[in-house]
Formats: C-alpha cells, structure tokens, sequence
C-alpha cells in the first residue's frame, strides 16, 4: 500500500482561466489512484480550484504570462498539496484568511473558508510582490484502511 | 462548516457528477448521432453544447471508463 | 483565438504506471481546450501514452523513483509536446523507432509507430545513461479555422 500511493506531482502551467479545470482533472485523477470516496475526491478539487483560482485572479490579476505552479505528494494516505504563484502577494494574510473578506467587491470572499472546511489543514506563505504559496493537507485513508489494503 | 457545505451543494457549479459510465455512453452515443447529422466529426465542444456538460466531464468520463488498452496491459504483466 | 490557446504546461511525475493515465487526463484536457474533435485527442493521448510508458517501462525498467517529465506548448492550434527521461537511454535511436523493433521480446515494438503515425513529426534525442527525450508536434486547427475564430 504504501509503496503504491506514493506519488509525487509537480506541475507548473500559464495562469489561464481555462487551467483552473486543468488542475481540477489533474487533482482529481490523482487523489482517485488512492482509493477514496466522491466526496473525498469533490472537497479536493474544491480547495485546489480555490487556490488556483486565487492565483491567476488575485496574483496574477487576470494575467495570462504568470506561471502556476503545483505540486502535489501521496504518501501513506495523507495527501499534500501546494500551489504557489509569484503576482501581488498579501499584505495581511490573517485578514485575506477571515470568511466574506475579498479586496474586490463583487467576490464572496469564501475561498479561503472552504479550503479550511474541506482539508484539515490550510497554512499560506505570502509577501507583497512576491507571490504566494497556499498549502493544504487532507489525510485520504484512515490508518484501519491502510492496514486492510496492506494485506 | 455545515453552512459552507451547505451552499456548495446548492452550487451551481458543484452538480452532483453524473456517473462517468452514463457520460462516456451518451458522449459516443452523441458523436455517432452528430457525425451522420454534420457528416463530419463533431468537435468535443459541440458533443458538449448538445448534452448540456462541461468539456472537463467529458474528458474525465472518457479516460475513466476506457477499458485497458495493450498499454496498460504490458505495463502490468 | 491566438491568444486563447496559447498555454505552456510543465509536469513532472513519478515513474509509476499509474502515472500513465494522469498524463494521458492532462493531455486530454489540455487538447480539449484548442476547440477539436475526439479523434485528435485519442491520437494524441495515445501517441502520448506511448512516450510516456517507454520512459517508466524501458527508460526507468519499471522502478517507481525515476521522474518523468512532460512539457506542453500551444500555440496557433499547434501541439509542441516533450517528455523527458533520466533514465537508461537508447543505444541507436533509428533501430529502436523501426516499427516491430523492441528489446523486450514479449513487446509489440510498435510504440513509435504509433507516435509517427497519430503525429505531425517526432523526434528523438537520447543519450545512453543520461536519458531520453522525445518531441511530438500537431497542428489541430487548420489555417482557416484559426482565422474564423479569431474573429
Ligand atoms: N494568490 C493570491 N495572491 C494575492 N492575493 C490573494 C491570493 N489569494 C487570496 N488573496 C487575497 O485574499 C482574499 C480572500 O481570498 P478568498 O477567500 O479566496 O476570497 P475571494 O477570492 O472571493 O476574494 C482575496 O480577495 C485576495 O485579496
Ligand atoms: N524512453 C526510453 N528509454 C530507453 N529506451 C527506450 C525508450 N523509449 C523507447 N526505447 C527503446 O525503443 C524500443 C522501441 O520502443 P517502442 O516502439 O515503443 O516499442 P516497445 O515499447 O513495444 O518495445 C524499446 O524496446 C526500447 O528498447
Ligand atoms: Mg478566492
Ligand atoms: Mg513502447
């Protein structure tokens, strides 16, 4: 089992509104090699759309020439995923974090919510002009689980 | 947390995915059907517009439900 | 239309047969985005298919810790894809793309074949011991639908 989830994924792709679904079929086909539910899977690509989207929105301010990068590890049923980007950054991380907080008016703001609601957890490394890198961390398989797919 | 979850199934863009087999089905089903109609190959965009899916579903569909190819084969035995 | 297809996507993974299905979800998802029908992305996922399964099954014999790179461009309905290996190499490139030719008895020896016959061109730079690298080229859009588009 364990030798069979590990996995290592790095991607890197232009900051194109059409890669968000690039990374969600990406995410997707590799959390589905961990044999996991739909709702595992679902929350997934939730958080990662989440992230990417923020990148090339919020980063990257809708520019199509910066880079996305994501990486993500399988390892032991855990899965850790980061997405980074090098646009704007975050002046104040704890505020952008706060649930309904958006620097643009028309955004609802809850990206960050749902990462936090669907891994178990969200840490975010951002300084200003220098980009942002989002990590996220969701244990797939219980330890019972493993053990029984050892065998 | 139950609120969020909440919305996100009312959420348009979070519909509940169909099963990958009935996509990959009717994908073909439709390609057959607009081949003979445009006489030529459909484009993915125009299976998609006529079955009302995003192109991801489908691409996603289509590669899980193929069934293994001699690739996949060799690359186990 | 220029613009909305130009896409630049780097990938590396591990040399896990898994790993054959996430390139062939990624190409396929990055083919869909330049407007074509399912025939181009079967060919082009296969021929794909193929590079990549000779760099995880010859390139690193089968043994998960190598990495496998794909890097994608496109440009003007134009496919530019490479994947690259460290692995083993190949002694004469020109033996090994003769269509049958393969040096484990049980293969088909039929994997360039089909990379030269679903693409445009295909070249091969390997060096023994340093690895291989393999250049696929397509162009999906002809001329004159580019045009039409582009309006
Ligand atoms: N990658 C990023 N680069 C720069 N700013 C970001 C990034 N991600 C998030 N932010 C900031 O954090 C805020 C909150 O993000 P989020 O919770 O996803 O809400 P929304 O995207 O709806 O604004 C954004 O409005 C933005 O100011
Ligand atoms: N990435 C690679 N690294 C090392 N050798 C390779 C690689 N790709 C192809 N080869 C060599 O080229 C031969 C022919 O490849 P191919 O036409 O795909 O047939 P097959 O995979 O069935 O052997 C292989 O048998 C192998 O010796
Ligand atoms: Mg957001
Ligand atoms: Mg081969």
């Amino acid at each position: 089992m364990t030798e069979k989830t590990m996995n290592h994924v790095k991607i890197e792709f232009s900051s194109l509104p059409e890669n968000v679904s690039l990374a969600r079929v990406l995410i997707a086909s590799l959390v589905a090699q961990i044999d996991t539910t739909l709702n595992d899977l679902e929350e997934v690509k939730v958080a990662v759309s989440e992230a990417v989207s923020n990148s090339i929105i919020h980063g990257y301010q809708n520019k199509p020439d910066g880079m996305v990068k994501l990486e993500v590890f399988i390892k032991d049923g855990i899965l850790d995923i980061t997405i980074e980007d090098s646009g704007i950054g975050i002046e104040n991380v704890e505020e952008a974090m706060t649930p309904m907080f958006s620097t643009i008016p028309e955004r609802m703001g809850l990206g960050f919510a749902f990462m936090k609601s669907f891994m178990d957890s969200v840490s975010v490394n951002s300084s200003l002009d220098q980009g942002t890198k989002v990590s996220l961390r969701k244990k797939i398989i219980s330890d019972s689980s493993c053990a029984l797919m050892a065998k | 947390v139950g609120e969020i979850r909440r919305f996100l199934r009312d959420d348009s863009t979070i519909k509940v995915s169909r099963s990958y087999k009935e996509i990959s089905y009717k994908v073909h089903k439709c390609r057959e059907e607009l081949t003979a109609k445009l006489n030529r190959d459909p484009k993915i965009s125009e299976i998609a517009e006529v079955l009302d899916l995003k192109i991801e579903d489908i691409v996603t569909a289509l590669d899980a439900v193929q069934s293994p190819t001699s690739i996949h084969e060799t690359l186990y035995q």
